[in-house]
C-alpha cells in the first residue's frame, strides 16, 4: 500500500516564501514599479502645491501614506494573479496542511517583497516632503506597522477579485474604504510626532489593527480563494 | 497486502449533483474507487467531466452528495486527503518564472516527498533533457505539461486525479504514461482521469463513467 | 400646529427650500425604487407570459404533426 | 435526501410569505410615514437653536441609521448564504444592497442640504458624514462584486465574504472617523447635529423622530421584500409555481412542462456507469 509522509506546516511555509522569492527575483520591474510610481507621487506634490517648506511639511503625513496606499493597490494583484494563471494557486489549496498556513505565507512573502523597499525609501521620502526630522522615526514606524495590515486586507481583495477579468479597479473600490481607519490613525500618530505631542495612542491602535488583520485575514481569504477556484 | 480478497474502497461519491449557472450537469451520481483501478470520466464538451474531477479533488462544492477518502468525508479532514491526493488540472501548476527543476524540488518538498538528488534522470526520462535548468516560460507547451506530469514518478499519493493528461504529449509521451500508470495501479493506487482519447492498453483495465450532456 | 398660516408652513421660517427639498428627495428615491421594483416586476410577467405561450405553441404544432403523420 | 431538497423547496416558500408580508410592511409603512412627517413638520416644535431648519431630521436620521442597519442586515444574509448555502439568502444580498445604498445616499443628501443653512456650505467633514460617505462606497463594492461574476453563485459568495469583512471594519472605521473629526474639529457648529440626537432631545421632538425611524424601517423591508421576489421570480420563471402563482396558463403534455428551458434539476440518471 502506498504511504505518503506527513508533511509539517513549517516546511510548506518555508518552501512557499522561498519559491515566491525566487518567483520574484525573476521578473524585478514588477516589484520596482510600485516603488517608482511611489516616489513619482510624492514628487507630483511639491510641484502641484507649491514648494515652501511649512506646507510641505504640513500636509507630509497625509500626502506620504496617501501615496503609499496607492502604490500598494499597484501592486497587489500580483499577489494571487500569476498564481491563478498557471494552476499554482489551485495546488496550493491541495497542500496536505491547512490552507490559512499557505495563505499566511503569501501574505508574508508580499510584504517583504512590497513593503521592506517602501520601508528603505521612507527617509528619502520624507526629506523630499520636508517632513520634520523628529517625526520621522514615527513615520517609519507606521509604516511597519501599517503595511503588514495593507498586505494581509489586500489578501482578501485579491482573493476576491482574482478570477475576474476587469479586477483592478474594482479591487481598488472594495479595499480603499475598508483602509480609512488605517490612514487615519497613521496619519495621526505622525501628526502628532511633528507636534510634539506622543504618538503612542495611535501607534498601538495601528498595531492592533495588524495582529487584527494578520490573524484574521487568512480565513477571509481562504473562503475568498475557494470561490475563486471554480 | 495479505488479505487479497477485500479491496480497500479509495474513493466514495454518493448523490453528488453539480449546476453550472441554470444547467444541471449531473445528478444523484454515484461513483466506487478502489484501490488498483482506473476510471476514465467520459463525455462530450460540457457535461461537466473537469467540474467532477474538482468536485472529487475538494476544489469546487458540489450542489448535493459527498465525497469520501477512506470512508473519511475529504470536507472534515482536507490534510489527510491532500497527502494522499496528486491532482493535475487543466493549468497544470507550473511555475513558469521557474526552472523545471526548481518546479519539481518545490511540488516533492511540500509533498513530503524526500529528494536524494536532484531528478536529472526523472528529466531525461520524460523527454526534458537538457531542458533542465531553463526558466519553464522558455519552453513549449507540451514540454511544460511534461514537468507537471513529472510529478507523477515523485510522488506517494495513492490517489490521482489527472485532466486531460495526454494532451500536448507525443506518442512515445503516451507510452511512458501508460507505464507509469500500471506502475501505480499495481503498487495499490487508484487514478480518475478525464482524456478525449480512447485509453486503449495492454496493461490495465479502463472502467468508464460517462456523462451525458444536458440541457 | 406650530404655524399660523399655509404660508408660514411652506416658508419653515426661512428654511423651506432646506426642508422642503429633503423630504421631496427623500420621496423621490424610494419612490424611484418602488416603481422599478413593480417595472421589473411587470417585465417579468411578460416575458413569462410570452415564453409560456410560445411553449404552448410549439405543443400544439408538434401534436398536429403528430396527427397528420398518424393520418398517412 | 433532505439537504438537497432543501434549497430547491425554499424559494417557492420564500416567495409566497413575501407575497403575503409586503402588504404587512407598506401599508402600515406608508400610513406612519404620512404620520410621523405631518407631526415633525407641522407639529412639533422648533428647536430653539437651529429654528425650522432641523425638522429634516426627520428623514436624515431614519436613512442614516437604517443605512447602517441594512448593511448589517445583508451582511446577516452573507453569512446564511455562505454557511447554509441557502440560495434565497445570496438573493437578499442583491435585494438589500441598493436599498442599502439609496439610504445612505438619502442620509448623504438630506445631510449636505441640512449643512447649508447650518455651516454655510453643503458639505463638511463632519464625522457622521464622513462615516456615512464610507458606508456607500462599501455598498457600492458589495454591488460591483457581485455583479463583476460571471457565474452568479459566486458573485454572491465573494459578496457575501465583502460584506462579512465590511460589518466587522464598520465599527472600526466609524470609530477612527469619530476620533479623526474631535482632532480636526475646527467649529463648534457641527457639534448642533450630534446634540440633536443626544437623549436630551426634547420628548414632543423625540416621539415623532421614533415613529419616522419605524415608518422608513417598514416602508425599505417592504422594498427589500419586493426586490427579493422579483430576484427569485426571475430565476424561477420557468417553472411551474412560478408561473401558476403569476396566473399564467401553461401547457403540460405527458409530464412534459412547457417553458423553453426545462432545469431538470430533479431528474435522475444523468450519469451512469457503463
Amino acid at each position: 500500500m502506498l504511504q505518503a509522509n506527513p508533511v509539517s506546516a513549517w516546511k510548506v511555509f518555508k518552501q512557499i516564501i522561498q519559491r515566491d522569492i525566487r518567483v520574484a527575483s525573476r521578473q524585478r520591474s514588477d516589484l520596482l514599479n510600485p516603488l517608482i510610481f511611489l516616489l513619482i507621487v510624492v514628487t507630483l506634490f511639491p510641484l502641484g502645491v507649491g514648494p515652501g517648506p511649512d506646507i510641505l511639511g504640513r500636509i507630509a503625513p497625509g500626502v506620504i501614506w496617501v501615496s503609499a496606499l496607492l502604490s500598494s493597490m499597484l501592486g497587489l494583484e500580483r499577489l494571487f494573479r500569476d498564481d491563478f494563471r498557471d494552476g499554482a494557486l489551485e495546488q496550493m489549496l491541495l497542500l496536505p496542511v491547512p490552507v490559512e498556513i499557505s495563505v499566511f505565507a503569501k501574505i508574508v512573502v508580499h510584504w517583504l517583497l512590497t513593503a521592506v523597499p517602501v520601508l528603505v525609501i521612507t527617509p528619502l521620502l520624507a526629506l523630499l516632503m520636508n517632513l520634520p526630522i523628529q517625526a520621522w522615526g514615527v513615520l517609519w514606524l507606521t509604516l511597519l506597522l501599517g503595511t503588514p495590515v495593507l498586505s494581509a486586507a489586500g489578501a482578501i481583495g485579491v482573493a476576491l477579485t482574482v478570477s475576474l477579468n476587469k479586477g483592478g479597479a474594482l479591487l481598488s473600490l472594495l479595499l480603499l474604504p475598508l483602509l480609512i481607519p488605517l490612514l487615519i490613525f497613521a496619519t495621526a500618530a505622525v501628526e502628532a510626532a511633528v507636534v510634539g505631542v506622543s504618538p503612542a495612542g495611535p501607534l498601538a491602535l495601528i498595531g492592533a489593527f495588524m495582529v487584527l488583520s494578520i490573524t484574521l485575514a487568512p480565513f477571509a481569504v481562504k473562503a475568498g480563494l475557494r470561490v475563486s477556484v471554480n | 497486502m495479505s488479505d487479497k480478497v477485500a479491496v480497500p474502497v479509495l474513493l466514495e461519491a454518493n448523490e453528488l449533483m453539480s449546476i453550472r449557472g441554470e444547467r444541471t450537469l449531473f445528478s444523484d451520481l454515484q461513483l466506487r474507487v478502489q484501490a488498483g483501478e482506473i476510471w476514465q470520466i467520459e463525455g462530450p464538451n460540457g457535461a461537466g467531466k473537469s467540474s467532477l474531477l474538482r468536485i472529487l479533488a475538494g476544489l469546487l462544492p458540489a450542489q448535493a452528495g459527498s465525497v469520501s477518502f477512506q470512508q473519511q468525508l475529504i470536507s472534515e479532514d482536507r490534510e489527510a486527503y491532500y497527502q494522499n491526493l496528486l491532482f493535475i488540472g487543466h493549468k497544470a501548476g507550473v511555475k513558469p518564472e521557474l526552472t523545471a527543476i526548481e518546479n519539481l524540488e518545490f511540488y516533492a518538498a511540500v509533498q513530503g516527498v524526500e529528494l536524494k538528488e536532484t531528478p536529472y534522470e526523472l528529466l531525461a526520462k520524460v523527454g526534458l533533457v537538457g531542458l533542465e535548468d531553463i526558466p519553464a516560460q522558455g519552453l513549449s507547451a507540451g514540454q511544460q505539461r511534461r514537468i507537471a506530469l513529472a510529478r507523477l514518478w515523485l510522488t506517494q499519493a495513492s490517489l490521482w486525479i489527472l485532466d486531460e493528461p495526454f494532451t500536448a504529449l507525443d506518442v512515445e509521451g503516451i507510452a511512458l504514461l501508460h507505464a507509469r500508470f500500471a506502475e501505480h495501479l499495481k503498487a495499490g493506487g487508484a487514478i480518475i482521469l478525464t482524456s478525449h482519447q480512447e485509453l486503449i492498453t495492454e496493461f490495465y483495465q479502463v472502467q468508464a463513467l460517462r456523462l451525458r450532456y444536458q440541457h | 400646529m406650530q404655524f399660523d398660516s399655509w404660508q408660514a408652513f411652506i416658508n419653515m421660517g426661512g428654511y423651506g427650500i432646506y426642508v422642503w427639498s429633503s423630504f421631496a428627495g427623500t420621496f423621490l428615491c424610494l419612490g424611484l425604487l418602488a416603481l422599478e421594483a413593480t417595472w421589473r416586476r411587470s417585465i417579468l410577467v411578460r416575458e413569462a407570459t410570452k415564453q409560456a405561450a410560445r411553449a404552448e405553441r410549439i405543443l400544439r404544432a408538434r401534436a398536429a404533426k403528430k396527427q397528420a403523420a398518424r393520418k398517412n | 435526501m433532505w439537504r438537497w431538497l432543501h434549497p430547491y423547496a425554499k424559494p417557492e416558500a420564500t416567495f409566497a410569505l413575501n407575497q403575503k408580508l409586503i402588504p404587512w410592511f407598506a401599508i402600515p409603512g406608508l400610513v406612519l410615514v404620512i404620520v410621523s412627517f405631518v407631526w415633525g413638520l407641522a407639529f412639533a416644535p422648533p428647536d430653539y437653536q437651529q429654528g425650522e431648519s432641523y425638522r429634516i431630521i426627520f428623514v436624515h436620521v431614519p436613512s442614516a441609521m437604517w443605512a447602517m442597519g441594512f448593511y448589517v442586515g445583508m451582511a446577516i444574509a452573507g453569512v446564511i448564504a455562505l454557511v447554509w448555502q441557502i440560495r434565497t439568502a445570496e438573493l437578499a444580498i442583491l435585494a438589500i444592497a441598493p436599498v442599502g445604498a439609496v439610504l445612505t445616499f438619502i442620509s448623504l443628501f438630506t445631510g449636505a442640504i441640512w449643512g447649508q443653512p447650518m455651516w454655510g456650505t453643503w458639505w463638511v467633514w463632519d464625522a457622521r458624514l464622513t462615516a456615512q460617505l464610507i458606508l456607500l462606497f462599501l455598498y457600492l463594492g458589495v454591488m460591483a462584486l457581485y455583479v463583476a461574476f460571471e457565474d452568479e453563485r459566486a458573485g454572491a459568495k465573494a459578496a457575501s465574504i465583502l460584506a462579512i469583512v465590511g460589518v466587522i471594519n464598520i465599527p472600526i472605521i466609524h470609530y477612527s472617523v469619530y476620533w479623526w473629526n474631535t482632532l480636526h474639529q475646527k467649529s463648534t457648529v457641527t457639534r448642533a447635529i450630534t446634540r440633536l440626537e443626544a437623549p436630551s432631545i426634547a420628548p414632543e421632538m423625540l416621539w415623532p423622530l421614533l415613529v419616522s425611524i419605524l415608518a422608513m424601517l417598514l416602508v425599505c423591508a417592504a422594498l427589500v421584500l419586493m426586490r427579493l421576489n422579483n430576484e427569485i421570480l426571475r430565476r424561477e420563471i420557468h417553472r411551474p409555481w412560478a408561473l401558476q402563482h403569476l396566473g399564467i396558463s401553461f401547457a403540460t403534455t405527458d409530464g412534459e412542462q412547457s417553458g423553453k428551458q426545462e432545469n431538470k434539476k430533479d431528474q435522475k440518471g444523468g450519469a451512469d456507469a457503463v
